[in-house]
């Protein structure tokens, strides 16, 4: 079975990198084919982007976009303003969100989960220029969400990832992991 | 050129009591985000937050609040 | 083993695995985290080569060119404009006849500037006499890469060769790819032994004034050469075959045999077609696909199906689809869509309407001007 | 008799929601640079963050007629623009080249040679941030020595191309240095060269905070800290006669300049330095300094 | 008033009368005498235009695309490597599409140094957007230039144009041509008004980053244009044949009516050519020729004849015979044949050899490797 | 100390029969040049004269290995080159630039910045006739204020771009300057140069017979009244520390100059110079001067 | 009529120009058909050279160089060592040398015409960068050989050409005319 | 590499009576055409005749003669 996430962010937040940790902890909890790239604009820090993971049991041919996603990631729900995350969402797709906020406080015509990804990532002290970054930590909520990939998977995919750094990144994906709610 | 306001993570907000208006903030700020009106006013639809103004105001007249989303 | 990494961070691993002496390049969107990469393993010791950090693309190529012209074996990585401001270079490498390996990945052409990817950076270079790869996997840029020193050493080849694939969609895409050992590529691709090259010891003189008499021969055989490469990619596709499992040629058939119609394409669109293909076929359309591997040497007489649908990436002014235009005129009935320009995506929908339309004797360019 | 910052003009050609990075040097050159050369001017920009910083077409953030070229062609192209101005009769439009340090000291280097060679009436400004940053940090020739770069993993063995110098050796009227974080200094050497003919050469320095790895409200500071550690210099060269400006001017003049561990301190670029490596690009900048002291020195406000 | 002069000067002559603005060039033989001669036309005050001494070729073409921006009528000349050094900007000025104005003197391509006449130096440029017409004299040389302005600047049009010739076979052939006089010139050539350019007045941005949907659209529209040229190209052949009573279109036919056998080919061959078709028919072979006179936009549609024998000056590695490759496959019995490459002297009887070759059936390189 | 022109070495690199213009400077240059680089030397050579004096293809009158290479290209051709001889252990090989002033000022320049930046190891000679003769005397970016070329029909306007000054202002170990009437200073410097390691510049002023317009049995002549006169001058300068040799020390140390109009009148590109431009162009050399005993004079033997 | 001639000599000599000179005579002499051209090699100064001209009544479209000449000159005799100037001569051709010797004491298998170019170079002071230029004279001379072709159109092309030294060439050419032996 | 003493209009002829062999015409010569044996030897299968070994002999011991052919 195909599945397909779009994750929404913006430069600097590690949307990308998030999309990449996703098909590496996929792959290691056994899919055969994944995939994992950007929507790289020419973007600065701060703006828009968007990056796809593919998961799938066989191996992948799809190049294209991902156009009807079966879970969307916002990392940063500011750019809810400007872009509209529901766009082509399965009809039992679900919308995951960085916020402090319950789903039940959300509006949305889909199904909803919510993790305070921002202050998980402040509390283990993940910044980079000044930014959190949410990534591991919403990567982390995703293994909950999502059948075929697992938490054990996600924190090793990390720590091959990450330097010295991988720690604190492992355990903001596992409290994000306990964390989120659908 | 969308607003870049929605890239902001941490709002600078000015105390216009302290303010001297040495006007550092309008001249440093890289979005043309302050104008130099009778006091300096922040157009938020375009601060990106970046904290510039904050950090050269020399009497700590900008502060930098977390953006609530 | 299986690795999963971008396109660009696996072609700096087949890089590295090739053990070139000397590595030449300038970063550009979207080819740089290659040579990112390649710095990287060559300052951690990782990688025995000399990285010369040159100013420009033409200084690259020249440099590639006079590390070759020592007997060494290169590399190097461009894109786009880079690639163009090579041109000069890249005419010079072939005639050169210098076995010089370089990834391309592919990308618009200014103005504006766009970083997406399309075709017309390589293609304007089809006359330059460098062996043209496009792949479109992340496996068949690594496995492209180790094949091409193979096939551009060959002493009856003898000429550079570029190592294509689409900027972002492969380039910034993660998938995983099986590499093999050190050990057997070490094998697979023994160290390089060139035919000729400058040395104190012999004391000859490269590239001096030609006249027509000369020159004309000269010209001919790197076109012949050129010819002679079809072979030899066709038996180094084979022995990799061989040695790795994955067996390669000059082109890939995908579900042709019975096919009334096939499309042929290259690069990731061939991918992307092969899910077109299998839902056509799920819906009785008899109906395969090519994916090119190499565009020079050019493998003319391969592609001789009744009707063909070619999607190209590409645009010349005033000409077309590069691709479409050199396969027309072989007899077959030919449709030609010109689609994905500039990055835009091109989906398996669009290669599914692509062939509704062809079915319907249209082309063009999609989705805007098919008729 | 400098301007002072209230009497800047207000009038602003870069428009608000441009697309640099937060924090960017960048812009905050470009305001203050169009603020002193006004709306009759070209600007010829080769690819580099100036050229992403203008917005996606069909909009822009650049309020002055923008010709965007080659990485390499930026001085070749405006050698046509200004030309053509001239054959045209519009010689009161100036044309200006923004590159960066990739576009000046590596690729772009022999067009603005030649430009400077055969006399080009137009400004040349160089804003470097010591390293390709559009594509993501790799050295340039600006690149100070040990610094890290995705092409220098280790920091860079090689020192920093001089650009200043090297233009110098071509003999033009006018030559200066300046940084973002002393606006007016910057303001008055663009309304100077404005006024000049031939070709002017104005080169910026512009901490990026990506690149240079700090926190994106320290763009300001850190461009102040290189003045004020001698790391950067400010100057002008008006028919070859070399005058220190600002900041560099009192350093000239036998004010301390603060320990240029403190500059490198707050850059992640430079983390792995060493103490002796640190104490060697100290020797260096002593050294220079030192240069500077005998042949400009010895007088009390630097002059 | 009928001069006898040397191609590049008549070409020089030519450049002077068309009143450019601005010029911007760079020596290279066989060219140089295009540059020395216009260069003392400004030296002396016979021009008036701003001549820039650029230091290459690639800043020659950027000092054309900084002044045509601002609306100004520009020249250019070059040749081989200068040619291949401006290709990124070549690409540039075509999609930027500015109507620019350059002679290439066609030259061999190194290693090794020839400086003889070989067209791959422009054909290889064929995909950057460019207009390209081929003279076979030193006339159609001179009409060539005065008539690529026009086309060029037609705002159906507004791509750039590139007149090439032979290199010391034109270039330094004196021969008598018409020269009309200045005023007329002027009248059948006014003033460039620009559509766009860079003004004060009206500030604008050009060539910032365009996302893929416009890209699309900006790519395509330049292979539109193209297409449009061959329209506006017959205009304004016809209309300078009305007034200079020298009338071109996109091909020239010369005792075609009847022909079994057409040759097809360009520049200085297409002359001696004539001389070849004019022995064949006294001996009563009913052959005729047709001297292409724009390769781009590139006339395929008016080549319907049931022989063709084309000859190229030209060979693209992997491919063949350039001209020979866009002929095929339109459904003709096409013979290729590559010959002259690197200035191998071409005459009337090595056509008639060629002519009798492929009576035979046989193509490929001549002399060398026929079969 | 002092090598003597009876002990330079018999063996010739440049064989008889090359196809240089009788009286032709380059190959009187080359072949002083290659007595002292020895057979372990590699040549990289642009287009230009040199490229053309070696002979057609399949013959070569060059007797070490030689690479022609584009225009604009030799110093990053030689980069590759001396990369590939460290990767394949051959670092006893030496690669050296031979190339034109039009090839190094101009259109080369870029790449010989970026090698010289790089920290090349190499040696890179440009061989200064003052214009492009191989393609028939068009101006360079050396072409002297007031010479008469085919692309400068009433003389140069420009002034000539310093080169020499330009590759100091990278700081490389050895530049130096030399001309062929002082065949053993060329001797000696090469010799120098060979043993360092780096990048290291020399430039050769190289007259040429068709080019300058004069008489081809009066090449030598006119490179040693260049000396004289002081319109070229002899100079090495080691990490950075400048010594003038041979004659032009004499000149240094208050020797005086030959009138610069002898020069100027024995070369028929200076024939149209009126008595002003001569005039003019002394007043520049003595300034040119006046600035080197300004700063390295004042040592009677000119250290 | 097509007649077509070689000139043979070196770099410098003049030998192109010769060519130049005889087409513009011959235009000037009421042929409709001219040219004039190199076989340039990268030749410097002093190596040998070759160049071609036709003349005829009518256009001329021939591009290729002449292997069948009317006429050949031979400026510089030394070169009769290396290059076999009567190579393609046709059977009634003529070869013109520039020697003080009479057309009786030269051994060649063709019709033999010569004239002192050299000795009349000097005598006229033409000389560039040391070197005697023979090519107006000899055109002169050619003006007495070819049928269409009248000294006085050869000493009007001259006399546009050249600027200052026009009078001492056209003199030149005039001798030589009135010089050449057959 | 043809035998360029084709070339030549004027000869060098070195009269060994006046040459003090400080071997100027030597180093000088373009064409390596000067061979440094017990006295200064011409190869003429190759020599020029550009001059300047006449040019630059300090004793004048070098002589330009027309070529006869
Ligand atoms: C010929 C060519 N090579 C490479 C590039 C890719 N490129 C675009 S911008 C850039 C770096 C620019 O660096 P700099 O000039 O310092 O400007 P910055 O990005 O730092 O503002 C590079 C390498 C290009 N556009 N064209
Ligand atoms: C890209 C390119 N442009 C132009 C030329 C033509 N060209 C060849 S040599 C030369 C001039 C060389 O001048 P210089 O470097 O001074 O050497 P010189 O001929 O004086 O020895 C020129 C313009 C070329 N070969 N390649
Ligand atoms: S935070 Fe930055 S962008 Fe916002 S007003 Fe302050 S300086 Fe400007
Ligand atoms: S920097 Fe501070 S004090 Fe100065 S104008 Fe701004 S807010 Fe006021
Ligand atoms: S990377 Fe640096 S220079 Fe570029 S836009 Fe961002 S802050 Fe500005
Ligand atoms: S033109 Fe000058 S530099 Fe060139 S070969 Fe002749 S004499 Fe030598
Ligand atoms: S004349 Fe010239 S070529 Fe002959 S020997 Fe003397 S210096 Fe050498
Ligand atoms: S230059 Fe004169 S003196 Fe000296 S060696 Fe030669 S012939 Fe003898
Ligand atoms: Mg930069
Ligand atoms: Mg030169």
């Amino acid at each position: 079975m195909l599945k397909e996430i779009i994750f929404y962010g913006r430069g600097g937040q590690g949307g990308v990198t998030a999309a990449n940790l996703l098909a590496s902890a996929a792959l290691k909890s056994g899919n055969k084919g994944v995939q994992a790239f950007p929507f790289f604009g020419a973007e600065r820090r701060g703006a828009p982007v968007k990056a796809f993971a593919r998961i799938s049991d066989e191996e992948i041919y799809l190049r294209s976009q991902i156009r009807e996603p079966d879970v969307v990631v916002v990392l940063d729900t500011g750019i809810m303003d400007v872009v509209n995350v529901t766009e082509g969402l399965k009809e039992d797709g679900i919308v995951l969100l960085n916020t402090p906020r319950k789903p039940s406080e959300v509006e949305m015509p889909c199904r909803v989960a919510t993790v305070d990804a921002t202050t998980i990532a402040l509390n283990n002290k993940i910044l980079v220029g000044g930014i959190p970054v949410v990534n591991t930590p919403l990567v982390g909520a995703l293994a909950k969400l999502l059948d075929g990939v697992n938490i054990e998977a996600v924190k090793e995919a990390i720590k091959e990832r990450f330097g010295k750094n991988a720690e604190a990144n492992a355990n903001a994906a596992e409290q994000a992991y306990n964390e989120v709610v659908l | 050129m969308g607003k870049t306001g929605t890239w902001r993570v941490f709002r600078p907000v000015i105390d216009k009591e302290k303010c001297i208006k040495c006007w550092f903030c309008w001249v440093y700020c890289p979005d043309a985000a302050i104008a130099r009106k009778e006091y300096p006013e922040v157009d938020y639809d375009y601060c990106k937050g970046c904290g510039i103004c904050a950090n050269e105001c020399p009497v700590n007249a900008i502060e930098m609040r977390r953006e609530e989303k | 083993m299986i690795v999963i990494d971008t396109g660009n961070h696996i072609a700096a691993l087949a890089a590295k695995m090739a053990k070139p002496h000397v590595i030449a390049a300038y970063p550009i969107t979207p080819q740089t985290t290659i040579v990112e990469r390649l710095a990287q393993y060559v300052e951690n010791g990782e990688m025995d080569a000399e990285f010369i950090r040159v100013e420009s693309e033409h200084s690259a190529m020249a440099a590639c060119i006079g590390a070759a012209s020592v007997g060494a074996r290169t590399f190097t990585a461009t894109s786009s404009h880079g690639l163009l401001l090579m041109h000069e270079m890249l005419h010079w490498a072939g005639l050169a006849r210098l076995p010089i390996v370089m990834v391309n990945v592919n990308r618009a052409l200014g103005p504006g500037w766009n970083i997406w990817s399309d075709l017309n950076d390589s293609l304007s270079q089809r006359d330059t006499g460098w062996i043209q790869f496009y792949a479109s996997s992340v496996q068949e840029a690594y496995d492209n890469i180790i094949q091409a020193y193979k096939i551009a050493e060959n002493e009856e080849v003898m000429l550079p060769a570029m190592i294509c694939y689409d900027g972002f969609i492969l380039s910034h895409t993660s998938m995983p790819a099986e590499i093999p050992e050190q050990h057997e590529v070490d094998k697979f691709l023994p160290e390089y032994k060139p035919a000729w090259k400058m040395d104190v010891e012999k004391p000859a003189t490269h590239g001096n004034i030609v006249p027509p008499e000369y020159y004309i021969q000269i010209r001919y055989d790197m076109h012949l050469a050129m010819e002679r490469a079809k072979k030899i990619i066709q038996e180094v596709g084979e022995e990799f075959g061989r040695k790795f499992g994955r067996e390669y040629g000059l082109i890939h058939e995908y579900r042709c045999d019975d096919a009334d119609y096939v499309m042929v394409t290259m690069s990731s669109i061939a991918a992307e077609g092969r899910v077109a293909v299998d839902r056509l076929r799920e819906k009785g359309e008899k109906v395969g696909l090519v994916n090119l591997r190499t565009f020079r040497p050019f493998p003319r007489e391969m592609l001789k199906y009744d009707k063909m649908i070619v999607i190209d990436r590409d645009i010349s002014p005033g000409l077309g689809g590069v691709v479409y235009n050199e396969i027309r005129g072989n007899g077959s009935e030919v449709y030609g869509f010109m689609a994905g320009l500039g990055g835009m995506d091109v989906s398996y929908k669009d290669i599914e309407r692509m062939y509704e339309l062809a079915k319907q004797g249209k082309e063009g360019l999609y989705p805007l001007e098919v008729k | 008799m400098m301007v002072a910052i209230k009497d800047l003009p207000l009038d602003e050609k870069i428009l608000k929601g441009h697309a640099a990075c937060p924090g960017c040097p960048i812009t905050i050159a470009l305001r203050i640079a169009l603020k002193a050369l006004g709306e009759k001017t070209m600007l010829v920009i080769p690819a580099s963050c100036s050229a992403v910083v203008q917005a996606l077409y069909p909009k822009t953030a650049f309020n002055v007629p923008t010709l965007n070229i080659a990485f390499e062609a930026s001085a070749a192209a405006a050698s046509g623009v200004s030309s053509a101005l001239k054959a045209l009769e519009k010689e009161d439009v100036l044309p200006v080249v923004w590159a960066g340090d990739g576009g000046s000291y590596d690729i772009g280097l022999q067009a603005l040679s030649g430009a400077l060679e055969r006399g080009t009436d137009f400004i040349y400004v160089c804003y470097n941030n010591q390293m390709y940053s559009n594509t993501g940090i790799q050295r340039s020739g600006a690149t100070p020595y040990g610094a890290w770069t995705t092409t220098t993993w280790k920091g860079k063995e090689e020192h920093q191309k001089e650009l200043a110098e090297i233009v110098m050796a071509h003999h033009i009227p006018y030559v200066a240095t300046a940084t973002i974080a002393y606006p007016t200094d910057l303001y008055e050497k663009m309304k100077k060269a404005k006024e000049m003919k031939g070709p002017r050469y104005i080169e910026i320095l512009a901490p990026c905070p990506p690149g240079w790895r700090f926190d994106m409200s320290k763009t300001v500071e850190m461009s102040r800290l290189a003045v004020e550690t001698g790391a950067w210099v400010l100057y002008e060269m008006v028919d070859g006669k070399m005058e220190f400006t600002g900041y560099s001017k009192r350093l000239l003049a036998g004010k301390k300049r603060k320990p240029i561990k403190d500059w490198l301190k707050m850059q992640g670029r430079f983390r792995h330095l060493t103490e002796e490596d640190i104490e060697e690009i100290k020797k260096e900048i002593d050294a220079k300094w030192d240069y500077y002291m005998k042949i400009y020195g010895g007088n009390e406000d630097g002059k």
